[in-house]
C-alpha cells in the first residue's frame, strides 16, 4: 500500500490555527486527508474551518479523535515539547514540520519518543505523502501521483524535483518521505528503507541524501545486507566546501568523513544506482524495474 | 568524525573563557583590548609574563603570528600593535586577549560535540593536546577516548572520573580536578545550547594545577531565540559582510569563487543546483537559500547581495514553488530589477504553486523564464562562460 | 495515598514561601515576627489588610485560633501578641508570619508529593483547593489530577498545561499563569530535594491573578548533607524536645504513650519489639533504633533519653548483632548505669556478633541477659506491669 | 538452587577501601564468596588484604575480571553515582548497602538501571545470603543455614532475627533477601517472590513486611494469582501510631492505606500464613509445608 501513512490515517495539527498550521491544514483537507482535529492551547471548543474540532491539549484531542497521527506546526521554541505532548499522549506517528528546533532539546526528545512507542519524522521537514490517500506535512500534492516508487529524502525542494521528474515521466509514488535534515532527526534513511522493502506496493526506491554525517553509508550497509529492491540514490553538495555550512546542519563536511564521493562509493559498494543528476532517477530506476 | 554538526555561532576565545569561568573553570586571569595602550595596561594589571593572542574565528593564529608571548607590559604593548590589524586567513584582527602565561608541564585536549551519529553529545578527551585534535585522531586514535552523555542523565561523576583517569591515569589529584573541569565544561555547553565547545589545552602546570589555556565555544543556530545574552556575542566584523547581510536579510548565503550566482529555495534544492552548474562545466559563484517564506523582501536583498560581488557573470534563479509562492518570486525580481537595473543576464527557472501567475507576471516585465532545471543551468553556464544577454 | 513517604524536614510556612519566592512564585509580600512590636511595623509596612499566621510545625493552626485578619497595623500587633506564645497542638507559637490579606474569588491545591508506587514525584491539583486535600480525596476524587513526573525529562509545560487546564477548563489566562507557577514548585521541589511541596491554598483573586497563600515544604532527610542552607531553617524550638535529643545523637525516636521503653537496632525489629510488647499486653513507651554502628556512646545517650520521660517502668534492650557488635552495647550500658544509676528495672535481650563477650561483659557487672526475644519482652511487661526488678 | 546469587556469583565491591567496605568484604571472603575485585578510585593497582585486586573504576574491574555481581558501601552522596557506574559497566546485579541514599537521586537511578538490563537491590538494604554458597552485602553469615525456606524482608535485623528462629528450628534457607526500606527500591517483595516461585529449590517462602506503603499488598496479590508455593507473612509497626515515621521511610502510616489491619488482611484473602510473631515463622512454614 505504502509506508507510514494511508487513506485511514486519522490525524490532528498541533498549532491549527497558526499561520502555517492553518493554510497546511486546508491544503491537506483538500488532499483527501482525514484530519480529525487540531490543538491549540486556549481555543479548546471552537471549529478550525467551521467542522475541525479544536482542543486544549493533545490527550483531550486523542480521547475525542482517537487520531493516531499528529503533525506539527507550532514555533521552534515549542516543538520539542509538543512532540513530546504527542507522544505521551499516544500518537503512534508524529510529523513535525517546525524548522530551527534547538538540537539540544532533540538529543531529549529523541529517547522520549522511542520510550513511549512512538515513531517521529523531523523535526525540520517536508512530512510525507501517499499519492491518491493521504499527506501529511507540505509537500504539493498535485506533483505526486500513485505508484510504486518509495522516495525518500533529508531536503525539501529537492524532494519535490525528483518526484516532480519522476511523476512527469510516469513514475508514480508508493509514499514520499522527507526525512529531514536536522543533526538528530527521528526516522532515519534505514527506518524508511526498512518500511519500504516490507511494503508490497513498492517497487524500487529513490533516496536523495546530502554531504554530512554517515547517515547515507549506513543507508548503503543496509542496502547491500537488507534490502532485495533496487535503490537509486544521489548526493547534493558534490560542489560544496568542505568545512562551511549550507543551511542544513546535515549539509556540512568535516576532515574526510561525509563526502559526496564516499557517499556515492558506498552506494556502488552497495550496487545501488547512482543519479549524477535529479532527472537521472528515471532512467536510472526504469533500468532497474 | 563529523565534529561540527549542529550549526554554529562561534564566539571569541575570551567570551568563550567568560562562559567557563563563570561555571567555574580554571583559567588564567585576563582580558580584551582593541588599543596597543589597552593591552599594556592589562598586562601591567596581570603582572609577569603575559600571552597577546589575537581573537578571529579562525584556526591557525599560532602559526600565522597572532599569538606571542611578552616578558613585559610594554612588550604586550608592542605585540599588540603589531597584531591589531593584522589579517588572519582574511579575517581582520580587531581585538587581542592579553591573558597571565603559565607554565606548562603537559598538554591535554578535552572537548564535547554534537554527534548526530550517537544523537547525544560526546565528550572526546586525550591526553596529547595542544595540536590539532584531529590529527590525533587520524595518527594515533587510541589516544583519544570518546563517551557520549545521555542529556536525560546529564554528565555523571563516574564518567567524569573515567574521562579523568583517562588522561591522568597515575594521578587521582588531577583526575579530580580535570573531573572538575569537565562537570563545568558539560555545564556551559548545556546552559548555553552549544553545539562544540573545548579546551585546547587543558594544561598541567609544574605545580600540578589542571587549567584551561584556550577555549572555544559555538552555539546552536536554533537556539539563540533564548539566549539574548549570547547573540551580543556574535561578532559580525570578525565574519564575511556578504553573509552577514544575507544572515540579516534572513537569507542563508555563503560565498564561493565561481561566476554563476545562484538563487534557489532549500538547501538541498541549491546544493543539487550548483552541482548541477559543474556538472554541465560551470562555477558556482555562491550558495544561497532563500529558504521557505515566499516573500518578495527576500529576492530583492538577494539580488542585491548577489550583483554586489563583481566576479558574477550571470545570476540563475531555481525556484520550486511549494510553501513558496512563485508568483512572490517573480514580483521579487520585477521589483528589484526595476530599482536597480540588472546589467548582467539572469536565466529564471520557475514551477510549482502559482506558476502560471509567475510566468505571466515576468513575461509582462519582459522576462523569459523556463520550467525545466537541466535546460536553466545549462543556459546559465552558456551564458557565465561566452558571455551573453538573456531575460 | 502515601502522601509522606520519604522522611522530611518541615521547615515554617515563611520559609517555604521564601524559596518559592525565589522561584517566582507570586506570592503576597510578608515578614516573620516574633514580638508583637516587630509584628506591627511589618504590617505598616505592608499596609492595608494583613494576615497573622502562627508558625508552627501542625496542621489546624485556623481552627486553633492560630490565623487571624487584622484591619489595621496596631490590630495586627495585638493578634501578634495574642498567638505569640499560644499552645497549637502541644507546640509553642515563637514566630507569627505577617503578610499581605487577599480578595480570594477562588481556591485551588497544588502539590507535589513524592510517591513510592510509581517512584516518581507526583502532581496532584485540584480546583477544589483551601481545604484538607485528603477529604476531598476521600469523598470527591473525581476533583483531583494525578501526573507522576519521570524526573529525568522534568516537568514539561505541556504537563503543566493539562495540571493548569485541570483547574481552570475556560480560561487560558488562569492556564499559563498556574502552569508557571507549578514550574516554579517543581523546580523548588528538585533543587531542594523535598519529599513533599505544597501550595494550599493556591488563589484566583476578583481582577484574575493567581496568588500563592500557604505553602509547606518538607525536605528529604537523606539529602540534606548537600543542603546546608537548608538545615539552618530546622527549627528545633517547634518539635518534641527529647526527639530533637535523639536525633542530635544520632538515635531515631519517636515518643509514645506506654511505660516500657525500647532500645533496639534496626526499625524494623523496633516495630516488631514494640508490637511484641503490645501483643504481651504491654504498652511501649518509645521507638528507638540505635541503628547499624556499634558506637557504645549511642546506648548511653539513647539509656539518658528513655529514663528522661518519667512514665517509663521498665527499660528493655533488644539488639541482633549483625554490624551492631553486642560487645560495644554491653559495654554502653555498663557505662551509662555506672554514670547515672538506674531506678528502674532493665531487661536486656542480645544475639548475634561478639555474644559471648557481651553476656560476660554484662555478667561482670551484675546484669542479666537472655539470647529470646520473647522471654524478654514478656519479662519487660510483667516487671511493668507489676512493678519489680531484674538485672 | 537459590535466587540472584550462587556459588558462580562473581563479585566486586565498590568503596572496598572503606571502613565498611572493607569489614564486610573480609566477612564475605571468609564466608566464601567469590570477591574477584574492588574499586577505590585513586587507588587502582593496589591489593585489597594482600590478594584482592582494586580498580580505579567499575569499567576496568568489570574488564579485567569478568565480574557479574557488584555490591557498594559507598557514602549516601555517591551512591547514586556508584549504582550507575555498575549499571553502565555491564553489572548484572547490583546490591546496594548505602543508607541514606536521597530519594531524588533515586528516581533517575531507577530508570538508568532499568535502561541498562540490571537488577538493583536497595539501597539501605543488608543485601542477600544463599546460605553455603555466597553470601553479598551484611547478613551475618552464622545465623543462616541451607535448605529450602526463601527469605524476603524490608528490615535488616528483623530479617536476622527471623531467619535465627528459623535456622534453630532447622529450617534452612534457600536464599535470603533484605530489600530495604527505602522509599524507592530496585528490587520489590514481588521480583523476590517471583524468582523463589521460578527457583526448584524453594519450597516455601517467609516475607516481613512493614506497616506504609502498599508493596504488601501488591505481593499479596501476586502471591494469590500466580503463586503455587506457601507464602508465610508478618508486618511489623502494628503498635505504630498513625502518620509518624519510624526510622525508614516506609514505615509510615498515612490516611487509610498502609496500615497493619489491611495489610495482614491482604495476606488473609491471598490465603497466606500469618505470622503473628516472628517465632511463629516457624509453626506457620511447618503447616503448609
Amino acid at each position: 500500500m505504502s509506508i507510514f501513512i494511508d487513506r485511514n490515517s486519522t490525524v490532528i495539527v498541533q498549532g491549527i490555527t497558526g499561520r502555517d498550521g492553518s493554510f497546511h491544514t486546508k491544503q491537506m483537507i483538500e488532499y483527501g486527508t482525514r484530519i480529525v482535529g487540531g490543538v491549540t492551547p486556549g481555543k479548546g471548543g471552537q471549529k478550525f474551518d467551521g467542522s475541525v474540532p479544536v482542543f486544549n491539549t493533545v490527550h483531550e484531542a486523542v480521547k475525542a479523535t482517537g487520531a493516531n497521527t499528529s503533525v506539527i506546526y507550532v514555533p521552534p521554541m515549542y516543538a520539542a515539547d509538543a512532540i513530546m505532548e504527542a507522544a505521551d499522549a499516544g500518537i503512534a506517528f508524529i510529523v513535525a514540520i517546525t524548522e530551527g528546533v534547538p538540537v539540544n532539546d532533540m538529543t531529549r526528545v529523541h529517547p522520549f519518543v522511542k520510550e513511549k512507542g512512538a515513531r517521529l519524522l523531523g523535526p525540520n521537514c517536508p512530512g510525507l505523502i501517499t499519492p491518491g490517500q493521504s499527506k501529511v506535512g507540505i509537500i504539493p500534492g498535485r506533483i505526486c501521483t500513485p505508484g510504486s516508487i518509495g522516495v525518500v529524502s533529508r531536503s525539501g525542494t529537492l524532494t519535490y524535483e525528483v518526484v516532480y521528474q519522476l511523476t512527469r515521466a510516469g513514475m508514480g509514488q508508493s509514499t514520499c518521505v522527507g526525512i529531514g535534515g536536522d543533526p538528530i532527526n527521528g526516522t532515519s534513511f534505514i527506518d524508511c528503507l526498512a518500511a519500504f522493502e516490507a511494503d508490497p506496493h513498492t517497487s524500487a526506491v529513490a533516496m536523495m541524501g546530502e554531504i554530512g554525517g554517515t547517515d547515507e553509508q549506513e543507508a548503503a550497509e543496509f542496502v547491500r545486507t537488507r534490502m532485495k529492491k533496487p535503490v537509486v540514490g544521489f548526493i547534493a553538495g558534490q560542489t560544496a566546501p568542505p568545512g562551511r555550512r549550507m543551511g542544513h546542519a546535515g549539509a556540512i563536511i568535516s576532515g574526510s568523513a561525509g563526502t559526496a564521493a564516499e557517499k556515492l562509493e558506498s552506494f556502488e559498494q552497495a550496487g545501488m544506482g547512482i543519479a549524477r543528476r535529479p532527472i537521472e532517477f528515471v532512467e536510472q530506476l526504469r533500468a532497474r524495474m | 568524525m563529523d565534529h561540527q554538526s549542529g550549526e554554529g555561532v562561534n564566539i571569541h576565545e575570551f567570551q568563550a573563557k567568560e562562559l567557563l569561568r563563570a561555571e567555574g573553570v580554571p583559567i588564567p586571569p585576563g582580558d580584551v583590548a582593541t588599543t596597543a595602550e589597552q593591552a599594556e595596561a592589562i598586562a601591567r594589571k596581570i603582572g609577569g609574563m603575559v600571552v597577546v593572542k589575537a581573537q578571529v574565528h579562525t584556526g591557525g593564529r599560532g602559526k600565522a603570528g597572532g599569538v606571542k608571548l611578552a616578558k613585559t607590559a610594554s612588550e604586550a604593548g608592542q605585540i599588540a600593535g603589531k597584531i591589531l590589524g593584522m589579517q588572519i586567513n582574511g579575517l581582520t584582527v580587531h581585538q587581542v586577549l592579553v591573558t597571565a602565561a603559565a607554565d606548562i608541564a603537559s598538554e591535554a585536549y578535552v572537548g564535547i560535540i554534537l554527534d548526530r551519529a550517537s544523537r547525544k553529545p560526546v565528550f572526546m578527551v586525550s591526553p596529547a593536546g595542544g595540536i590539532d585534535i584531529e590529527e590525533v585522531a587520524a595518527k594515533t586514535p587510541e589516544k583519544i577516548m570518546k563517551l557520549p552523555i545521555d542529556t536525560r542523565y546529564g554528565l555523571q561523576p563516574y564518567q567524569a572520573s573515567e574521562l579523568g583517569f583517562f588522561l591522568f591515569p597515575d594521578d587521582v589529584k588531577k583526575v579530580r580536578a580535570a573531573s572538575k573541569i569537565m562537570m563545568s565544561l558539560y555545564q556551559a555547553f548545556m546552559k548555553h545550547d552549544a553545539s562544540l565547545a573545548e579546551i585546547n589545552p587543558l594544561v598541567v602546570t609544574p605545580a600540578g594545577e589542571v587549567l584551561a589555556l584556550d577555549a572555544k565555544i559555538s552555539i546552536d543556530d536554533n537556539a539563540l531565540d533564548r539566549h539574548p545574552d549570547l547573540v551580543k556575542l556574535r561578532d559580525e566584523t570578525a565574519e564575511e559582510p556578504s553573509e552577514v547581510d544575507a544572515r540579516n536579510s534572513s537569507l542563508t548565503f555563503i560565498k564561493l569563487d565561481g561566476n554563476v550566482g545562484c538563487v534557489v529555495n532549500g538547501a538541498g534544492l541549491a546544493m543539487a543546483t550548483m552541482d548541477l552548474v559543474k556538472y554541465y562545466g560551470g562555477e558556482p559563484a555562491n550558495f544561497l537559500d532563500i529558504g521557505g517564506s515566499s516573500n518578495p523582501e527576500k529576492v530583492v536583498n538577494a539580488l542585491r547581495i548577489i550583483t554586489g560581488d563583481p566576479s558574477v557573470k550571470v545570476i540563475l534563479f531555481n525556484i520550486f514553488g511549494g510553501i513558496t509562492r512563485t508568483d512572490d518570486v517573480a514580483n521579487g525580481i520585477v521589483t528589484a530589477t526595476k530599482a536597480n537595473p540588472l546589467r548582467i543576464p539572469i536565466v529564471i527557472r520557475l514551477t510549482g504553486t502559482n506558476e502560471e501567475i509567475a510566468m505571466k507576471i515576468l513575461k509582462d516585465n519582459g522576462f523569459s523564464a523556463s520550467s525545466d532545471m537541466d535546460e536553466a543551468v545549462q543556459q546559465a553556464v552558456a551564458l557565465a562562460t561566452k558571455g551573453g544577454k538573456a531575460a
